[in-house]
């Protein structure tokens, strides 16, 4: 193979090639090649998200860390901070689904590691395609047993995440996985290599040829290639990754560790060229001292080889003995690989001769593409509903039923079930709520947390759909009683170059940035997954949010299920903006996915939100839910299933009534409230719209004169099985 | 009293355990998998996880770790030892308990609280409950399907040795066995998590009764 | 050293009678993928591992790699 | 009809270069159980089972027993 054939195999265009030769000032040879094509492939360089991402507001009085480390990190009180960040494993699940999911909840406990936290709560955010087809089953089946594979044994609870169902998804499955970390103030680590002289030692895993040019991989679009590429494929040990985060800890504890950083996408030299950047200094990696777990590798496989549990931790001489000490009581292996230089490179030696060396730097500074943002074709057309074509059902005890038992609707159970979302005795309201809501060991404090996504609406609206992720992650986490504080986001999309969908990211990042700044929530970290297409097309343009709130008394909390018979059923929020637009009403029964969904209304958003969270931490409402999916006779049904209390509502503005009853909006939030404390309740209220619809009781779900089923119906209905093989 | 907490590598439920036995007012004592000490502890728990990753068989690496000599001596010495989830499975890969843990019928991990229903009080880690006490706890497995031959099975019946058992059967155990004990008493081995439940803000704290049955016994000893 | 080491490939299976959920659900399974004809199905465990003193291997079957009470095994050298 | 059923052994196991987590940790085990001299160890899958038409394991082997994308396989007929 000629140079040329190297670089453009290694994943490089004609014009990045050059820019490494300007540069350096000289070819590089292949090791160095490498390295710059595992370094500015997109998954690792943000090449073509990078210039977007300046949008999004990161600041905000909590923030400790934003954007630019492993993970954002927030301060909760008394000296309390919480890590966390989303990262996606679309790529990977979609070859392997079990050990995809599995290595994507390792990859991001990993990251919250090394800012020095514990992990303590792990979310799934997943979209399948359409799951009649045996595939997407298969892979549905096994992303979920791979998160549990991994989650359970590492004990870490998952507490929370998504499913959804789309055809856009079908060959290019998205699995995204956030981590939350619990530390204190004073332990926040970073990943700046200092102190020219230090030793770089590798923690974890023996090093193995896995995972070869996967970063590379992850931003490519998914082809039959895909299935060549399967040496790739990478395995999670959940148990080196537990004793891992266990010695890590102890480390940390015991001040041993100057700089800490996971290795994820591209291995050694992602994670030394970025702590050698951060530091401004270099790092000399000797490949000879990592251990291997296969013979014969090259120098350039050992740095890029993407090895799962291993971190690199920079550590002062005469600290190293401690350090070597420590990991051999967990049984974790542990190698100084390497020093801290003050020449700014990453240098790579072999047998004591230098194999390759770089500026750090420039490693890290991939090139960045801007692209005209233009408005597709599609939108329009797809925006297009004349609501007068679509025919009102006569029996909406039937569509309900329908709608409760479809895939997008029921109850997620089969799913977290399979999840421990209990151990480490913090997890106060668990999966299956508005957010799972965490408790802190010794405090009254407590933190909330929650993952969004809304790809359809994204797809119908970009940026009013960017705008309605973030304002619902906002109210679920208000739903509980938590105070929203900052986000995460992974923005899951297509090939950027295709001019509608860099449009749809762009848009989207613009609508999302315009809700964090009028709910006041900072975006803190994130992860881009472009090139999410397959032969069919690309996925729904899907930018999932990861949300995290604070509860200064955590036993001041709310539940979305009814606990008592007659209480008031109150809506807060504007009415009259429900709308089929997007709807999974429109899908589910009439088969479409049309319309221009309601664009959120920002600031009556928060004020209600707020309302609603200041009376649950006042103890006045411990019920609450918001309306979302499936609209508000989803959303009642959800609630006397989760209680097992019935309520009887009436509606009556006028509308129709499949509008009134799945019509969907965002910004609404249902509470129910004991009769003697409406009153106070309603004081509280001023100054925002609300209205009573009904009393608690009876047992079922009676809707004016549209809906009347019993309980048993309604669970029967939702409580499905979603890995029940189908029949017919 | 002072309660040791087994740590295996992997474990890890050890710190909810620990949690759970400051809950009860015991003094909380960390057992170190490589040390063959128990550091003079009046009883022991084996807590839930994955040692050594539950790979090969769970509780199978786990069991020949350093701590378990003296323990095994403790046990047969008639000290109390509850295991718990992995500390079950590793109590009958250790022979202390008999029977084996099997994959659970539904091939899936199961995180979910049944009914558990409290047959015999007179263990260590049973005894302030009373004959027939319905206790919530969660389980979490994906091994936790009870099996032994019939012989066993009759034999652990007859002698009152199946001290709890599930409502709902979560794993499709025999005889929808949760827990049982040696011929000796001292020895339990349970699925579902008392430590979990060790906590009114986590929704319960029932499991507590049964690690407090230990402080009884021990005071029922001392009179 | 090596050429010291002999290959030796256990077989671990679950003992006649006892459940085997695995083979159960492998052998459901089958049909719907279009294998008919087929009996029984059971899932148990390959272990192959490279021994300086074949010797130990009995024991280590025994004490370790099966369970007595629900698996049974044999052992062969194969290089 | 069971004379007509064929009794056939799949080995299933990790392919070379795959990381094998439970192999690893059993080998790092052996030692402090007192087994020494021990080198590589794997851990895979032992399925066998009961057909009426041979020719159809390889398909079985390749659609479900195995996956192909992290495993190896073989199969005989033993019996
Ligand atoms: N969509 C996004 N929003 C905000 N920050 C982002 C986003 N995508 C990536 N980032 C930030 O860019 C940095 C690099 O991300 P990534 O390569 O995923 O990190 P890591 O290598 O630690 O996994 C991180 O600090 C991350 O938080
Ligand atoms: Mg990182």
């Amino acid at each position: 193979m000629n140079l040329e054939e190297t670089y453009r195999s290694l994943g490089l265009s004609d014009a990045e090639y050059a820019r490494v030769r300007e540069l350096l000032g000289r070819t590089p040879n292949f090791l160095e090649l490498s390295l710059f094509s595992v370094m500015w492939s997109e998954h690792c360089g943000y090449k073509n998200s990078r210039p977007l991402l300046g949008r999004f507001p990161s600041e905000g009085g909590r923030v400790l860390q934003g954007p630019g480390e492993n993970a954002g990190v927030v301060e909760v009180g008394e000296g309390w901070a919480l890590a966390f960040k989303v990262e996606s494993h679309n790529h990977p699940s979609a070859v392997e689904p079990y050990q995809g999911a599995a290595t994507g909840v390792g990859g991001i406990i990993r990251d919250i590691l090394a800012m020095g936290a514990r992990p303590v709560a792990v979310l799934d955010s997943l979209r399948f395609g359409d799951p009649a087809d045996g595939r997407v089953r298969y892979l549905f089946r096994e992303v979920v047993r791979g998160i549990g594979g991994y989650g359970n044994p590492v004990g870490v609870p998952t507490v929370g995440g998504e499913v959804e169902f789309a055809p856009a998804y079908t060959g290019n499955p998205l699995v995204n996985a956030m981590c939350v970390g619990l530390l204190r103030v004073e332990d926040l680590m970073r990943s700046r290599a200092v102190g020219v002289g230090n030793r770089v030692i590798l923690l974890g895993a023996r090093t193995g040829r896995d995972g070869i040019h996967g970063a590379t991989f992850a931003s490519d679009e998914l082809s039959g290639e895909s299935e060549a590429r399967r040496p790739n494929v990478q395995v999670g040990d959940p148990f080196a990754g537990k004793v891992l985060i266990e010695a890590c800890l102890e480390l940390r504890r015991r001040d041993l560790l100057v700089a800490l950083q996971d290795l994820g996408a591209a291995g050694i030299t992602s994670s030394a060229s970025e702590m050698a950047a951060k530091g401004g200094v270099g790092i000399e990696i000797e490949t000879d001292r990592v251990p291997l777990r296969e013979g014969g590798m090259e120098p350039w496989e050992v740095m890029i080889s993407e090895s799962q549990e291993r971190m690199l931790a920079v550590v002062e001489p005469e600290r190293v003995e401690e350090v070597l000490k420590v990991a051999a009581r967990y049984g974790l292996g542990a190698a100084v690989v390497g020093r801290v230089a003050d020449h700014g490179e990453l240098r790579v030696l072999c047998g004591g001769e230098v194999a390759g060396s770089v500026p750090a730097e420039y490693l890290a500074d991939a090139p960045a593409y801007e692209r005209e943002v233009v408005e597709p074709e599609y939108l329009k057309e797809a925006q297009r509903l004349d609501v007068e074509e679509i025919p009102v059902p006569g029996d909406f005890n039937a569509v309900l039923l329908r709608m409760l038992s479809h895939p997008n609707l029921c109850s997620r159970r089969s799913v977290w079930e399979q999840y421990d979302y209990q151990v480490r005795t913090n997890t106060v309201v668990g999966p299956g709520a508005d957010a799972a809501v965490m408790r802190i060991k010794g405090t009254k404090l407590g933190y909330a947390v929650v993952t969004d996504g809304r790809g359809k609406w994204c797809y119908l609206d970009p940026e009013g759909g960017g705008a309605a992720t973030v304002a619902e992650a906002y109210r679920n986490l208000s739903c509980v009683g938590a105070e929203p504080v900052a986000l995460t986001n992974c923005l899951n999309f297509g090939s950027p170059e295709k001019p509608a969908v860099y449009y749809q990211l762009a848009r989207s990042i613009e609508g999302m940035s315009r809700a964090c700044e009028a709910l006041g929530t900072p975006v803190v970290s994130g992860n881009v997954s472009l090139y999410n297409e397959t032969s069919g097309g690309a996925v729904y343009p899907t930018p999932v949010v990861g949300m995290v709130g604070v509860l200064e008394d955590v036993s001041c909390h709310a539940t979305p299920g009814f606990g008592r018979e007659g209480d008031v059923v109150a809506v807060v929020g504007a009415s009259g903006r429900a709308s089929l637009a997007g709807s999974e009403y429109l899908e589910i029964v009439h088969g479409r996915v049309a319309g221009r969904p309601p664009e959120p209304d920002l600031a009556l958003e928060k004020e209600c939100a707020d309302r609603v969270r200041r009376l649950i931490a006042e103890g006045l409402v411990d019920t609450a839910h918001d309306i979302s999916s499936g609209g508000l006779a989803v959303a009642l049904a959800e609630m006397a299933i989760a209680g097992g209390v019935g309520v009887e509502v009436e509606v009556g503005s006028g509308r129709r009534p499949d509008v009134e009853l799945f019509g969907e909006a965002g910004g609404q939030i249902l509470i129910a409230v004991p009769g003697e404390r409406w009153d106070e309740v309603r004081e509280a209220l001023a100054g925002v719209p609300w209205q009573i619809i009904g009393r608690t009781g009876g047992g079922g779900l009676k809707i004016g004169g549209f809906v009347d089923l019993k309980l048993e119906e309604l669970r029967g209905a939702y409580g499905r099985d979603l890995f029940a093989e189908e029949t017919g | 009293m002072k309660i040791g907490v087994v740590i295996f590598p992997g474990a890890n439920c050890d710190a909810d355990a620990l949690y759970a036995v400051e809950r009860i007012g015991a003094e909380p004592v960390e057992l170190w998998h490589a040390e063959p000490d128990l550091k003079g502890v009046d009883a022991v728990i084996l807590p839930g996880g994955f040692s050594y990753g539950d790979y090969l068989r769970p509780g199978a690496i786990a069991r020949f770790s350093k701590v378990m000599r003296p323990l095994e001596e403790f046990a047969r010495g008639g000290g109390p030892t509850l295991g718990v989830c992995n500390g079950f499975q590793v109590l009958t890969e250790a022979r202390l308990l008999p029977g084996a843990l099997l994959q659970n019928m539904s091939l899936r991990f199961v995180c979910r609280t049944v009914p558990v229903r409290v047959e015999h009080p007179d263990t260590p880690w049973s005894g302030a409950c009373v004959p027939g006490e319905i206790l919530h706890l969660p389980v979490a497995h994906n091994e936790g399907n009870y099996f032994a031959a019939e012989e066993t099975i009759a034999q652990l019946e007859d002698e009152g040795r199946v001290i709890f058992r599930y409502l709902e059967n979560p794993n499709g155990s025999r005889n929808d066995i949760a827990g049982i004990c040696n011929a000796e008493r001292n020895v339990v081995g349970m699925m579902p998590h008392p430590e979990r439940v060790s906590d009114p803000l986590l929704g319960s704290e029932e499991g507590l009764k049964v690690l407090r049955s230990v402080l009884e016994f021990a005071g029922a000893k001392v009179h | 050293m090596s050429e010291t080491l002999r290959r030796v490939r256990v077989l671990v299976r679950p003992k006649e009678g006892i459940l085997d959920p695995q083979g159960e659900a492998v052998r459901r399974a089958l049909p719907a993928l279009g294998f008919g004809g087929v009996g029984s199905v059971h899932v148990g465990r390959l272990i192959e591992l490279e021994v300086e003193d074949e010797s130990q291997v009995e024991d280590m079957c025994r004490r370790l790699l099966a369970n007595p009470t629900i698996e049974e095994y044999e052992w062969e050298v194969i290089g």
